[in-house]
């Protein structure tokens, strides 16, 4: 029997398969070196850089909930400059796609990274998070009105020829119109969901357990969420997905590529099993082995038919 | 490192109330293991593997026998992690990540003190073991609650390491009646009077603590003012366990002055006293 | 010591304590009497009824994910006019405050059951449903644009004397926007929140599980993000509000009051334990006991201080 | 009611692939058990509770010991849930709502035939020793897919009860070679030939089946050619299993051929034959 063929187009880049992992679980890529070569991986995403550094929210930044994390960690990161001096250089050694993920607070800001972060820097694709609920001011704002994704999306694509993904935030109305306005803005892929907004309160302090009140939800809680969003955007609008929300198991990732997403990605699930992307692309292997699939793309979307 | 911890023992320690457990786990961990590190554990037996709760809980490595294969953790039972935890069975296979984090360091010559706040003792006695084996000289203060508390957490073994000892406990039923700072301090002027200049002969101690964060700032600035080295061990709650997500930082102070964030995970949970800042909010 | 006062106003009527049942979740009050006795809890919230009878979804209707249930049961109900007959009747004789569950797919849907149930009926308040989204025409609608929001509840308003509840999905990108529409419609208490919508894929099969494709997601899942969206009304709008979502223990009952709630409600929870509201009931009472509260009000928001 | 069921025998039944276990709990809800009722679990022990899974899984009450407070549950591995379950031990306590659902109902006289599918056997037995008791004539009717899995399913206690026993297997291996609706059929056509008048000393049967849907569906349409009152067992995925959250509708038609839905939960699980509609989309 001929392999199962894992490779994975997304937006102009041909990924070894389709499991890449997320933004700010992830690191800048070494720290889960002990646990899972990259080499396996279809591709990681860098923590997001802003193009100042931060030193993010005071702790307690993690909270746990019922088969979720609430986190907030406001986007510490050591701002661009000092990433293109001391980490950039490395990456390129990386053996498998890098997705650098750029968050801002202006339109400005966002473009002077897209312009520092082009092809040949050792980047595959960039990753514009217009969804971070953490930050207090501006990132909620671009990823919820449509608007201003479009111009956020359009500032990156005019300063940047890597493919460019959008990342979305699940805490609109309507997600399908969220997609359809970055991909106006010149989206090539489309990454979704990003974080919900939640908050937990401490019986004895009687105060929010996270210092910044309100904190992102993530993992396996959201799940339902997250394959929602997928499979509506999916049904609207013709860009490649990159699914996530809640994956530590191959039959999550799975039920992400049926509900339409091109490659999936693993954020939280890492916390809970740093080896979740290996059994995943093993899972998915074996999946459409047993079932008589030649390419792993022949799963995408197949949950709408009939 | 993962790893299948296998329980091969499972004890409560003292009376039901004081909610403490020892642990055994054979597996692979044993043999990489230093004191001060820590194992995250998956509080249910892979079997029974649930999403709720999701986080693994970061236990320190309290023994390590390399021979056997078996780490021993020591653990309070605090909220409903632990609580799960403590249902575990000889039998069980709990999944583990570990060891992690950098340990103690250990000085190459002279004395070795041990500064334990309550259950902060339980990091400590891997690196007494250590210690006594490279053949340091080691001397413990530990202060907690009350007698019956210090047997319960492993007063027995200590007595048979044969070091000098100083208890304290709040309520005076062992050892001196108030906090360790105190036998601690009146050590540290025997060793070092107050004015009196470096000499050549002088007893070289280190200090190693691991308790309540304020105990462990009083004891910080204990050893600052009597240029004694010291490490202490930082908590904070953790996501990867592996400088990945952020969401350990600890606020230390660098060369310059400046606060910056380590990771309690990886750059700890070992830190030189000085560089903490205590009191942060940022 | 004196007993700690229970007793909870909730737009003008005085609760038992503040513990009520959730709509959809707990009949139409008699099924749990085995478990827990009626003349323990606060309230029950009928399951939601609407003008016409509805057969609802085809199974499954239902779909365990982890913390989480997504449930697309499509409103099944008898229908006002047998609901008047066969249920209400009966109701009179519940001892506890009971509150009818109202949906529609127009505004005429609306007022016409408004108009049917009255003080004197043996109802005690109206919910207003404006959220659920297992239906395809209108539940969705009126639950998502503040004016559509506002107009149902001064429709509802004109027809009736009893007091009103708006019951608000989370579905939205400004929670704030809506409690504010529904206070404009005249709504004397919220609601929130409805479940969220979510859906989940079969691997065998490669279809969604539910006939429906799409369900609410309910259960301790969701908690972070009802406990959100309580606190953020709280601070902004001043309506009393009945916190829901994922309480299955006195302490989630206790974290919604801490975030801004009079009253919590309990769905899911109870096919977790069929006693919670019991539980939640005696956690509460002594948790006020101990922390010398001599009112179970002293608790509400009061996560907010300082 | 809602009590804790201690798990007092847990084992497999045959081998590992065939997933099958027998659980005994010990308990207030073996008082009033009827056969066809069933309890929903809470699958893992009550001092680990977890949210995950969130839901009590529904099995049927296999046999019912009021003198030593015991039911069973015989149930097949199927996905997490029973996965779960599995791995409870003797001395678990695990929670249970129940005796839920109506039962089956017993013929006041003549003679109880059982038609099972597969697992749809478990529920039966309890159904046998109760008709038994009672002095009614029963008889078996049980197909399966081979010998190996028949024994895991419980054959041997089968055997015990010394009834008439037609046994079919995919494989025939056991018994006729087929499904299970051939050997009823020849028995139906014995009792009731084709066209014969009914006679005063004809043999007054009653059928309750359990099993796969379409094995219901076909011993249905068998059971109203002849004639015969049968009873069926129905699953559907529960929320509340108390009435109160309408996941867990089948669809029937009423008196007037109107399609209605019940709860399988409280209405249910057993239904006569006739009134359930097979293959409804509504
Ligand atoms: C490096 C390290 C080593 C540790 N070693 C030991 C040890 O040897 N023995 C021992 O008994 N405990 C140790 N702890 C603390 C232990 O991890 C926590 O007590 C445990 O995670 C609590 O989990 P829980 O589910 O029981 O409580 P939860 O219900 O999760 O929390 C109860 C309370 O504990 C606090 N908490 C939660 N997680 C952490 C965390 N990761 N760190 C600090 N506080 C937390 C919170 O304030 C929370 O309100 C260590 C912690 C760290 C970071
Ligand atoms: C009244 C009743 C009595 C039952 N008696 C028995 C019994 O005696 N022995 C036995 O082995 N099983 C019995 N079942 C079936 C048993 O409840 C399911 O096999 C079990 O809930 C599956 O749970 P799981 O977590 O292992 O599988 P899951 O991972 O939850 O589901 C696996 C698959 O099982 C199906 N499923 C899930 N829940 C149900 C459900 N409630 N009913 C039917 N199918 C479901 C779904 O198709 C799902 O894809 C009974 C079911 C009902 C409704
Ligand atoms: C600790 C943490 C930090 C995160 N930081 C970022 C970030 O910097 N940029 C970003 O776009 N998303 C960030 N995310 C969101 C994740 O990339 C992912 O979209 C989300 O967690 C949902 O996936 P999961 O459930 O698999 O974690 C973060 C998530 C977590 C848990
Ligand atoms: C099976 C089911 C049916 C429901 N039906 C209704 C309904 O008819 N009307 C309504 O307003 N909410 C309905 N809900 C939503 C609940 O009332 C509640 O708002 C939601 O489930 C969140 O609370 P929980 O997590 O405690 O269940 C239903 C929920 C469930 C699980
Ligand atoms: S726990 Fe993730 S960086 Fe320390
Ligand atoms: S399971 Fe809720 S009505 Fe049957």
């Amino acid at each position: 029997m001929k392999p199962v063929d894992l490779t994975t187009q997304l937006g102009g880049i041909t990924l070894r398969n389709p499991i890449i992992t997320s933004s700010g679980t992830y690191g800048f890529g070494e720290e889960y070196l002990a646990y899972c070569p990259l080499e396996a991986l279809g591709g990681i995403t860098l923590k997001g850089i802003t193009p100042l550094p931060r030193l993010g929210n005071p702790v307690p930044r993690l909270a746990e909930t019922p088969a979720g994390l609430l986190n907030a960690v406001g986007l510490e990161n050591p701002g661009l400059e000092e990433f293109l001096k001391s980490y950039l250089p490395k990456l390129s050694k990386i053996p498998t796609a890098v997705i650098a993920n750029i968050s801002g607070f202006s339109l400005d800001d966002y473009a002077c990274m897209a312009r520092a972060l082009k092809k040949g820097s050792g980047i595959t694709a960039l990753e514009v998070n217009i969804s971070c609920p953490n930050v207090k001011h501006g990132g909620m704002h671009f990823g919820t009105d449509p608007k201003s994704a479009q111009e956020v999306m359009a500032a990156v694509k005019a300063e940047t020829d890597l493919p460019i993904i959008a990342k979305l935030s699940p805490n609109v109305t309507d997600i399908v119109e969220m997609a359809r306005a970055v991909q106006r803005g010149g989206a090539d892929v489309l990454s979704l969901i990003n974080t919900l907004l939640g908050m937990s309160i401490d019986l004895n302090s009687q105060r929010p357990v996270l210092a910044n009140t309100f904190g992102g939800l993530s993992g396996p809680a959201i799940r339902p969420v997250a394959v929602r969003m997928v499979w509506q955007v999916a049904e609207a609008v013709d860009l490649p997905i990159i699914g996530m929300g809640g994956i530590t198991s191959w039959q999550d990732a799975v039920e992400f590529l049926l509900a339409g997403a091109t490659a999936v990605s693993i954020g939280t699930g890492n916390f809970y099993n740093p080896q979740a992307p290996l059994d995943v692309v093993e899972g998915i292997r074996n999946y459409c082995e047993q079932r008589g699939y030649s390419s792993v793309q022949e799963l995408v979307g197949l949950a709408h038919r009939g | 490192m993962l790893s299948q911890g296998l329980v091969v023992s499972h004890e409560q320690l003292g009376n039901t109330d004081q909610k403490l457990r020892r642990l055994v786990l054979q597996g692979p961990a044993a043999q990489t293991a230093q004191a001060g590190q820590f194992v995250t554990v998956q509080v249910q037996d892979s079997a029974r593997a649930s999403f709720d709760p999701l986080l693994r809980r970061p236990i320190s490595i309290a023994e390590i026998s390399p021979e056997r294969d078996e780490i021993t953790l020591l653990y309070r039972i605090k909220g409903r992690g632990t609580e799960i935890l403590a249902q575990a069975r000889c039998g069980d296979s709990l999944s583990i990540m570990g060891p992690l984090g950098n340990g103690f360091s250990l000085p190459e010559e002279g004395e070795l003190w041990l500064v334990a706040g309550g259950i902060g003792i339980f990091p400590l006695f891997a690196l007494a073991q250590r210690a006594l084996s490279q053949g340091l000289k080691v001397r413990l203060f530990w202060g907690g609650e009350c007698k019956s508390f210090m047997e319960s957490a492993g007063l027995a073994s200590w007595k048979e390491l044969e070091i000098k000892t100083s208890l304290s406990t709040l309520d005076g039923s062992l050892g001196e009646k108030g906090l360790v700072t105190e036998p601690l301090h009146s050590a540290l002027t025997q060793i070092k009077p107050a004015d009196s200049k470096p000499e050549a002969n002088e007893v070289r101690v280190s200090v190693a603590a691991c308790g309540p964060k304020g105990m462990m700032q009083s004891v910080t600035e204990l050893c600052q003012r009597f240029d004694v080295p010291i490490e202490v061990s930082l908590e904070e709650r953790m996501g990867c366990a592996v400088g990945a997500c952020l969401g350990c930082v600890c606020t230390l102070k660098d060369k310059a002055g400046r606060l910056i964030h380590k990771k309690v995970c990886l750059d700890g949970p070992i830190f030189r006293g000085e560089e903490v800042v205590w009191n942060e909010t940022c």
